[in-house]
């Protein structure tokens, strides 16, 4: 029976968010059409955010919805509209690359997969998960601090190098910032409106 | 709110003397919560969109000089809206025959949820909120973010060139403006030093001076800038290109009608409130009035912290709330009026001149502002909070190292008021303790 | 095991981002138009980062990655922004010169 | 105290550095034209005087001037004889207290550049009362010279015609102004200078001693179109180098001996003073250890070979070595290297202080600016090589000592020999500078350490003051030929004052025994010093020092008045020139005034009271020209702000007057007839002022504060005694010999009355023959025609030296030329032929075949190599993502054969 025991809404959200994942991950996949394919990828990205809200990770969740589904897929279909031959756009995939596709793609799930659960280690839910869930993290704050090197989880660390300091992640930050920076500017250049020299026929 | 539902059915079932395992019914609590919680928040954005849509009628006649609606439902029209929907609901649902099916079915829709998720991290008072997130700023400006994606896929969906011009004005518009308004979002968010909005809110108890817009003359600025872009954000003119009747027809609900259009207007006026009352939040002092009546300066009637803790229930306490909660409506209605106002009063402006807008002077102008907000904080500035502290802000920030965090190796932070540390304690328990409601 | 009572695991994050991961690569392996091929590098991306996240959560695993699995993260969605930003810009380009969006067109430096 | 001293004086050296790089970088922008670079430099320049001054007092607040009144024997000579006993006693203690004491020092390092081995080389410093008083007296005058040269260049604000360069076409130059560069090489100067003053290492002092060099080369050549300045600028840097070559060695014998820079101890690292005088001799002079090993290398070197040979080690042979130094030392090992040393540095003092032989370069350096000769080619530059000797005072040893006053004596003689028949004001001023700066390093030679450095200060103060003076007649005039000029006196007559009183000052002008100008303290103090030097050593040549500096004394009074008479005196030669003279704009005359005051007063032993009559002297012109002294003035005083009103005019011309024209010109007609007048109550109020001054110094109790108390603060160590050397066997007596009770009638009184007669004759023979006209200049000349054509010719120097240096080296060019054009070049195109068919022939054999053939063979197999790999590049961009898949399903598989769960952890 089903409901012997109380029923584990972290595993039940879990599985929720998971099947819509997967599930229209799937639909990508098999759609045709471009912008359906966006509008299942931004359903199945929204499912990873829920996912991430799940593992404790509110920050990155609320990161994911504002950049990636807010902000890249916005952005995809700017470019699906931009670059529309047709009304609808859909290239027709031969046959045989799907099944070489899917052949190939099993294999890397399987690897995957038996990767995934062969450590036992990662097999074993956490026993206390249970009282775990209850308690705030505070992540974005922690985030904040993580990133100047002021680890709050690392507090009985006994390193005091690994406690703080050393563990920052200032610099990556920096960087990722520039290149961010550095990666508009080149895409602004590169998507710029040419002078097209037509030819006349 | 759950652990309530579930004692009362364990209640019941003991008073009947049915013995049964909880795991049979545990899951009717939260769910009855849940349920609870959405009816109430689909009700603000519904009714709300009902009494702005008439809102709006009547504005827009009185700045034209005219009456507005007059007789549906009394004198001022009261019920006008309730009768356009009801016109809506049982008009034809037409689809174009060129349209995508499937996507301009779902479009309305999704800009729906989309508006309506953001209600989900909105606090209406003190641990009145549908879920307690500590970063519910930044998770309502991403859900706000993607109201768009509705309009862009109606607008390609439609197979209209109107409609799709209309979908990529939208997205280029968007995704432009969430960059100053993320900045104008982040400048309440450093003074106070959390992105919970309670936390916010919490932080402005007292007089009105407390309010983060008074806070300094570039948090001062920085409001305006953050009206301007939440006004683009929603799509609101004078930055409606997305529908602009006198180039596209009607933009991306060209090939919409009844019900499905209807939804549209219910994201748009779901998203303004949504806005508006971030504003207030972020701004406004929230829930908190411009004198505190109910605060512990005067009647005490607010859920004292051990209150919210322990979670017990006081009348006073509710009463509390519930003006807060009025408060709050009140102040979000005011913005979305001002909205309404802006619309019928300035011209709708050409798309190059939204961009403009947006990257020529609300980005620098927000990022100066954040600046000057940073070195006001660090400079220790004096702000008018300064004359009449009632609540120490530095008290309530970052609370969770004074606590969490004692070992060797850090430092704790300075806390200048002499009563700070017990405060700081019962404030944060009490940003804390709002989850269950 | 009965996953709706039990609590879950790690590995239950990894099986769903392999399954992301897998369908991402044949999405970029069987995709023609170049912004399906973008989306195909989204999905792995985000299967890469679920298992950051799950390494990381301590709500799964007593020994996490700590906060080193969100940052991990958070770093992956903002390089992903900047690749999806020069990827757009390197496709509409592409169609500018060629008329086309079909990556199989873009064999013109084919051996 | 130290911190404190080097600090502000590190500041005030790198002021004018600021100054400097910012005129450099902005200088063309800072105002129209750039003006206001000018005020910048001056800015800089008046701070950095204030800190000296600040330092000054800050010193003087913790080592007031000892009282050594007992050396004093000018203004209170009459006291010793109430107290001679007592003061004689004193002397002995006195003497044998400063014998044996090191002067007061400050020195350290503000950084250290590098470390090799022993060496360090630092930006160090080196604080002593001579430091102080020279930073305020470069500081001082650089500020006057600063605020004088606005006045002076203003013409280089605009663009300007430079009617002494005639291009090709006959017309004239044509060229912007160059205001700002002036004043950034100026500031540059200054930096220099003060740097050089401040340093405490001779390798720092070498490296400001080039950077001066180079700012007067800059600054001779000012005028670069001028082929006269440019090839006077190239002269002084030629003949610069010269001396520079004899300092490096010197500099090398110190450094390879002593192994360090150093002057002062730093870190109780020993420095070159405490090296050379150790306090274990009583600061007599001793050969230090490094050169007596070195001058003794043979015996160094057995008894370092013995040692290794025996096994006994490096170690116990250099301590065996030390054992034995004292044995070297008193066989005269080393001495030679310390007598070299010591005239290796003065060979670059000799450069730079214009030196015979070297003095050529000095008077074509008036190619320059006046300002710049003011500042640099007569009070501060020049002076430094007298300075650095004076500085260096301990390390010479008496044979030095006689080089230096030798070459002293001749340069003195010549210089002022030649000065009598110039003709061109600047040029008399130039030998008359390399006259005076003979009679410094004569006063050092002969032992007079404060007496020569006496004399620079005074010196500094009245030549720039005359160098000034002769630029504001030039500026008047716009020539410099004295022969157009005269009777300037009631053109001009602050500037002429002002000149009287720089020309009073330089000959030494004085009551006896009472008081005088400044210059009368510093030359009666070197004048007895080279008469106690003849009195020790009755051999004849010891007393030529005193007789040569007793006739230049009276030498350069008479051409002093000569160039004076014949500027202001008589009847205007040329009539043209006369009536453009006019008086120089406030901002030029008010140096004039205030540098006329410190010329007067600056050696006096009541110089507080002294300096405060500068803003006496300030108000009295001032006033005057303003027509406060109506009433004073008698019944001309309605118009006793002619004067004012006459500048007016000048600057800025008549149109900015039209509503005052009427009103101005009134004033300008009675300017004529009222102008004596008021400087008759100038003068009479000055002369006042001082004799109030000198009366109140008898009155009011002596505060030891006098120039000459200071710089026995900074006596170095040993000089207090005797020297006598170990080649020539002469006794240099110490400098306190001459003030001894028991010598003041064998010395100070007879040099005393020979000075007076010395200026007294000068000036009544040139006032005679250029004022009164008893004897006339035309007669004398024929009269001693040879004479008058070697002068004339100064000397035949330029000739000389071109004939001993410049030809030959000519001539030798030439045939090295002709063997290079003809024998080298054809060796080396033979070479290159050859060298070309080998190659030819090589290129055939060996690249063509062999090398060539190989580098095809590896192209050929990598061209098919890469045809067989390209086949796998389809362009396909899906093709490649299955690569990529197969790739990793691939690793996966094989990592799977090795793999177990604990590699997970």
């Amino acid at each position: 029976m089903i409901l012997q025991a109380a029923i584990n809404w972290q595993s039940f959200y879990f599985l929720l968010f998971a099947f819509v994942a997967c599930g229209f991950a799937l639909a990508v996949v098999f759609s045709n059409n471009i912008v359906h394919m966006a509008f299942f990828l931004t359903l199945s990205l929204g499912a990873i955010a829920g996912l991430f809200f799940l593992a404790g990770a509110e920050f990155v969740g609320a990161m994911q919805f504002m950049i990636y589904v807010g902000g890249t897929l916005v952005l995809l279909i700017f470019g699906v509209m931009l670059t529309a031959q047709s009304k609808f756009v859909s290239m027709k995939t031969a046959a045989g690359e799907w099944v070489l596709g899917a052949i190939l793609g099993g294999a890397l799930f399987v690897l995957l997969i038996r990767a995934g659960f062969a450590v036992p280690e990662w097999n074993t839910p956490r026993s206390d998960a249970a009282s775990l869930v209850a308690a705030d993290a505070q992540h974005a704050t922690a985030i904040g601090g993580a990133v100047t090197g002021y680890r709050v989880d690392r507090l009985s660390e006994e390193n005091p190098v690994l406690r703080n300091g050393m563990s920052g992640y200032l610099l990556p930050f920096e960087i990722v910032s520039i290149h961010l920076l550095v990666v508009l500017i080149g895409a602004s250049y590169l998507a710029r409106t040419k002078k097209r020299v037509k030819v006349a026929v | 709110m759950a652990d309530f539902f579930n004692n009362q059915i364990q209640g019941t079932l003991d008073w009947l003397g049915f013995s049964l395992s909880p795991a049979w019914y545990d899951w009717i609590g939260p769910l009855t919560a849940a349920l609870i919680a959405c009816a109430l928040l689909l009700n603000v954005v519904a009714v709300g969109a009902l009494a702005f849509i008439w809102l709006e009628r009547k504005v827009s006649g009185r700045i034209q000089d005219r009456l507005g609606p007059t007789r549906v439902g009394g004198k001022f029209g009261w019920l006008q809206t309730l009768a356009d929907g009801m016109k809506l609901i049982t008009k034809e649902d037409l689809t174009p025959a060129a349209a995508d099916h499937f996507l301009f079915k779902l479009a309305p829709y999704v800009s729906f949820a989309a508006s309506f998720s953001g209600y989900l991290a909105l606090p209406f008072a003190v641990g009145w909120v549908g879920q307690e997130l500590n970063i519910s700023v930044f998770f309502i400006i991403a859900i706000v973010g993607l109201e768009v994606f509705g309009v862009i896929l109606a607008g390609y969906a439609s197979g209209s060139k109107w409609s799709l011009f209309g979908g990529m004005r939208e997205a280029a518009q968007v995704v432009s403006y969430e960059v100053p308004m993320g900045l104008c979002v982040l400048v309440p968010v450093v003074i106070c030093g959390t992105m919970n909005l309670t936390a916010i809110g919490e932080m402005q108890r007292g007089l009105f001076t407390n309010w983060l817009v008074f806070h300094d003359p570039f948090s001062f600025c920085v409001f305006w800038v953050y009206f301007t872009c939440a006004t683009a954000s929603v799509n609101r003119a004078p930055f409606d290109l997305a529908e602009a009747e006198s180039e596209l027809v009607a933009g991306f609900h060209t090939e919409y009608s009844g019900l499905r259009w209807s939804f549209f207007f219910m994201a748009e006026y779901g998203s303004m409130f949504l806005v508006s009352a971030l504003a207030a939040i972020l701004f406004f002092g929230g829930w908190n009035g411009p004198i505190p009546v109910f605060g512990p300066e005067a009647l005490n009637w607010v859920y004292s912290q051990s209150d919210l803790v322990t979670g017990a229930f006081r009348i006073t306490g509710y009463i509390a709330n519930l003006a807060g909660c009025t408060n709050l409506i009140l102040k979000a209605c005011v913005g979305v009026t001002v909205m309404m106002w802006v619309r019928w009063t300035l011209p709708r402006l050409r798309i190059d001149q939204v961009m403009a807008t947006c990257l020529k002077y609300c980005v620098p102008l927000g990022a100066v502002c954040f600046v000057g907000v940073v070195v006001w904080q660090l400079a220790d500035l004096p702000s008018p909070n300064d004359l009449a502290p009632p609540v120490h802000r530095g008290a309530v920030r970052e609370n969770w190292v004074l606590k969490a965090a004692t070992p060797p190796g850090l430092v704790p932070p300075k806390v200048d008021a002499p009563d700070a540390a017990p405060k700081a304690e019962v404030t944060q328990a009490s940003v804390l303790s709002g989850r269950d409601l | 095991m009965n996953l709706i009572t039990e609590p879950i695991s790690v590995s239950h994050y990894l099986a769903v981002g392999a399954l992301l991961f897998v369908t991402g690569v044949v999405c970029m392996a069987t995709k023609r138009n170049a912004i399906g091929v973008l989306m195909g590098v989204e999905l792995v991306l985000n299967g890469a980062n679920l298992n950051f996240v799950a390494f990381g959560s301590e709500l799964l695993r007593a020994t996490n990655l700590g906060l080193d699995g969100q940052l991990m993260a958070m770093f992956v969605i903002v390089l992903a922004a900047a690749e999806a930003a020069v990827a757009l810009a390197i496709a509409l380009n592409f169609y500018n010169n060629h008329s086309t969006i079909d990556v199989d067109r873009a064999d013109d430096l084919r051996g | 105290m130290d911190y404190l001293l080097s600090v502000l004086l590190g500041a005030a050296v790198l002021l004018p550095l600021c100054s400097f790089f910012l005129i450099l970088l902005f200088g063309p922008r800072m105002g129209k034209s750039g003006e206001f670079a000018a005020y910048l430099a001056a800015g800089a320049i008046v701070c950095a005087g204030l800190l000296s001054f600040t330092s000054l007092a800050f010193w003087l607040g913790h080592h007031w001037p000892a009282d050594s009144s007992h050396h004093v024997a000018h203004a209170d000579g009459d006291k010793h004889g109430h107290d001679s006993h007592a003061a004689a006693k004193h002397d002995e203690h006195g003497a044998a207290a400063h014998a044996a004491e090191v002067p007061i020092n400050y020195t350290g390092n503000y950084w250290v550049l590098g470390k090799f081995g022993k060496l360090n080389v630092t930006i160090s410093y080196y604080i002593d009362a001579l430091t102080l008083i020279m930073f305020c007296m470069v500081t001082l005058i650089a500020s006057c010279i600063h605020f004088y040269a606005i006045g002076y260049m203003h013409d280089e604000l605009h663009d300007i015609t430079d009617h002494e360069v005639t291009l090709r076409d006959g017309s004239h130059l044509h060229r912007p102004g160059r205001f700002p560069r002036f004043f950034q090489y100026l500031s540059l100067f200054c930096f220099s200078m003060l740097g050089l003053v401040l340093a405490g290492n001779i390798a720092m002092v070498f490296v400001f001693w080039e950077l001066v060099g180079a700012c007067s080369y800059f600054l001779i050549g000012f005028y670069v179109e001028r082929k006269s300045a440019s090839t006077a600028a190239n002269k002084a840097f030629i003949v610069n180098r010269v001396g520079d070559f004899g300092m490096i060695i010197g500099l090398m014998a110190l450094w390879s001996c002593l192994g360090t820079f150093a002057f002062g101890d730093i870190d109780d690292v020993p420095g070159i003073f405490s090296q050379v005088r150790p306090a274990s001799n009583h600061h007599a002079l001793l050969v230090p250890d490094g050169m007596v090993q070195a001058g003794a290398r043979d015996h160094t070197a057995r008894i370092i070979r013995e040692h290794v040979a025996s096994d006994a080690g490096l170690d116990a042979g250099k301590s065996e070595l030390s054992s034995q130094t004292q044995q070297f030392r008193e066989e005269g090992f080393g001495y030679w290297l310390l007598v070299v040393a010591g005239i290796g540095i003065f060979c670059g003092c000799v450069g730079k202080s214009a030196q015979f032989p070297l003095h050529v370069w000095l008077p074509d350096a008036m190619e320059g600016p006046t300002p710049v000769s003011a500042l640099v080619h007569s009070a501060t530059m020049v002076a430094a090589g007298v300075y650095l000797v004076g500085r260096f005072f301990p390390v010479f040893a008496p044979e030095t000592l006689l080089v230096i006053a030798t070459t002293g004596c001749i340069t003195l003689f010549i210089a002022a020999t030649i000065a009598i028949t110039a003709n061109d004001i600047k040029r008399v001023l130039a030998y008359s500078t390399v006259s005076q700066l003979g009679y410094m390093m004569l006063s050092l030679g002969v032992g007079g350490w404060v007496a020569g450095l006496m004399h620079l200060i005074t010196h500094a103060f009245f030549k720039s003051l005359l160098f000034m003076c002769s630029g504001s007649v030039i500026h008047a005039v716009h020539t410099n030929d004295m022969r157009k000029m005269g009777g300037l006196l009631s053109k001009m007559p602050v500037t002429a004052i002002t000149m009287l009183i720089g020309c009073l000052a330089i000959a030494g002008v004085g009551v006896p025994f009472v008081i005088g100008f400044s210059g009368y303290y510093s030359k009666d103090a070197i004048l007895e010093q080279a008469f106690s030097l003849s009195l020790n050593n009755s051999s004849a040549y010891a007393s030529i020092f005193f007789l040569a500096a007793a006739g230049g004394a009276a030498i350069t009074s008479f051409y002093m008045f000569r160039m004076w008479h014949m500027t202001f005196m008589g009847k205007p030669r040329d009539q043209h020139a006369y009536d453009h003279a006019h008086e120089s704009p406030p901002v030029m005359y008010m140096p004039l005034v205030l540098l006329s005051v410190f010329a007067i007063s600056v050696a006096w032993d009541f110089t507080l009271i002294g300096y405060g009559i500068v803003p006496v002297a300030f108000l009295l012109v001032q006033g005057a020209k303003r027509g406060w002294f109506k009433q004073s003035s008698g019944g001309h005083g309605d118009h006793g702000h002619d004067a004012h009103g006459h500048d007016s005019h000048d600057d800025h011309g008549h149109d900015k007057h039209d509503s005052h024209a009427l009103t101005v010109h009134h004033d300008d007609h009675g300017a004529a007839c009222c102008e004596p007048m008021c400087m008759k109550t100038i003068i009479a109020m000055l002369v006042a002022s001082l004799v109030v001054g000198a009366a109140l110094s008898f009155v009011l109790p002596t505060c030891n504060l006098s120039l000459r108390n200071l710089l026995e603060q900074a006596r170095p160590a040993g000089t207090a005694a005797d020297m006598t050397g170990s080649w020539v066997k002469w006794t240099w007596p110490n400098e306190h010999t001459a003030h001894l009770a028991e010598n003041h009638s064998r010395i100070v009184v007879p040099m005393t009355l020979l000075a007076t007669l010395t200026w007294i004759g000068g000036i009544s023979l040139a006032s005679c023959m250029y004022w009164l006209g008893y004897l006339n200049p035309e007669d004398v000349r024929r009269q001693f025609a040879w004479v008058y054509r070697l002068l004339i010719n100064k000397w035949w120097f330029d000739e000389l030296y071109d004939w001993v240096f410049v030809r030959p080296t000519h001539v030798i060019a030439r045939v090295v030329s002709g063997f290079d054009r003809n024998w080298l070049d054809w060796i080396i195109d033979n070479v290159a032929n050859v060298t070309r068919i080998f190659a030819v022939l090589w290129e055939r054999i060996a690249d063509q075949t062999i090398v060539d053939g190989f580098v095809n063979l590896l192209a050929g197999w990598t061209y098919s190599l890469g045809l067989m790999l390209r086949e796998v590049q389809t362009g396909k961009l899906r093709q490649y993502v299955m690569f990529i898949v197969i790739g990793a399903i691939a690793i996966f598989v094989l990592v799977s054969f090795f793999w177990n769960p604990t590699l997970a952890k």
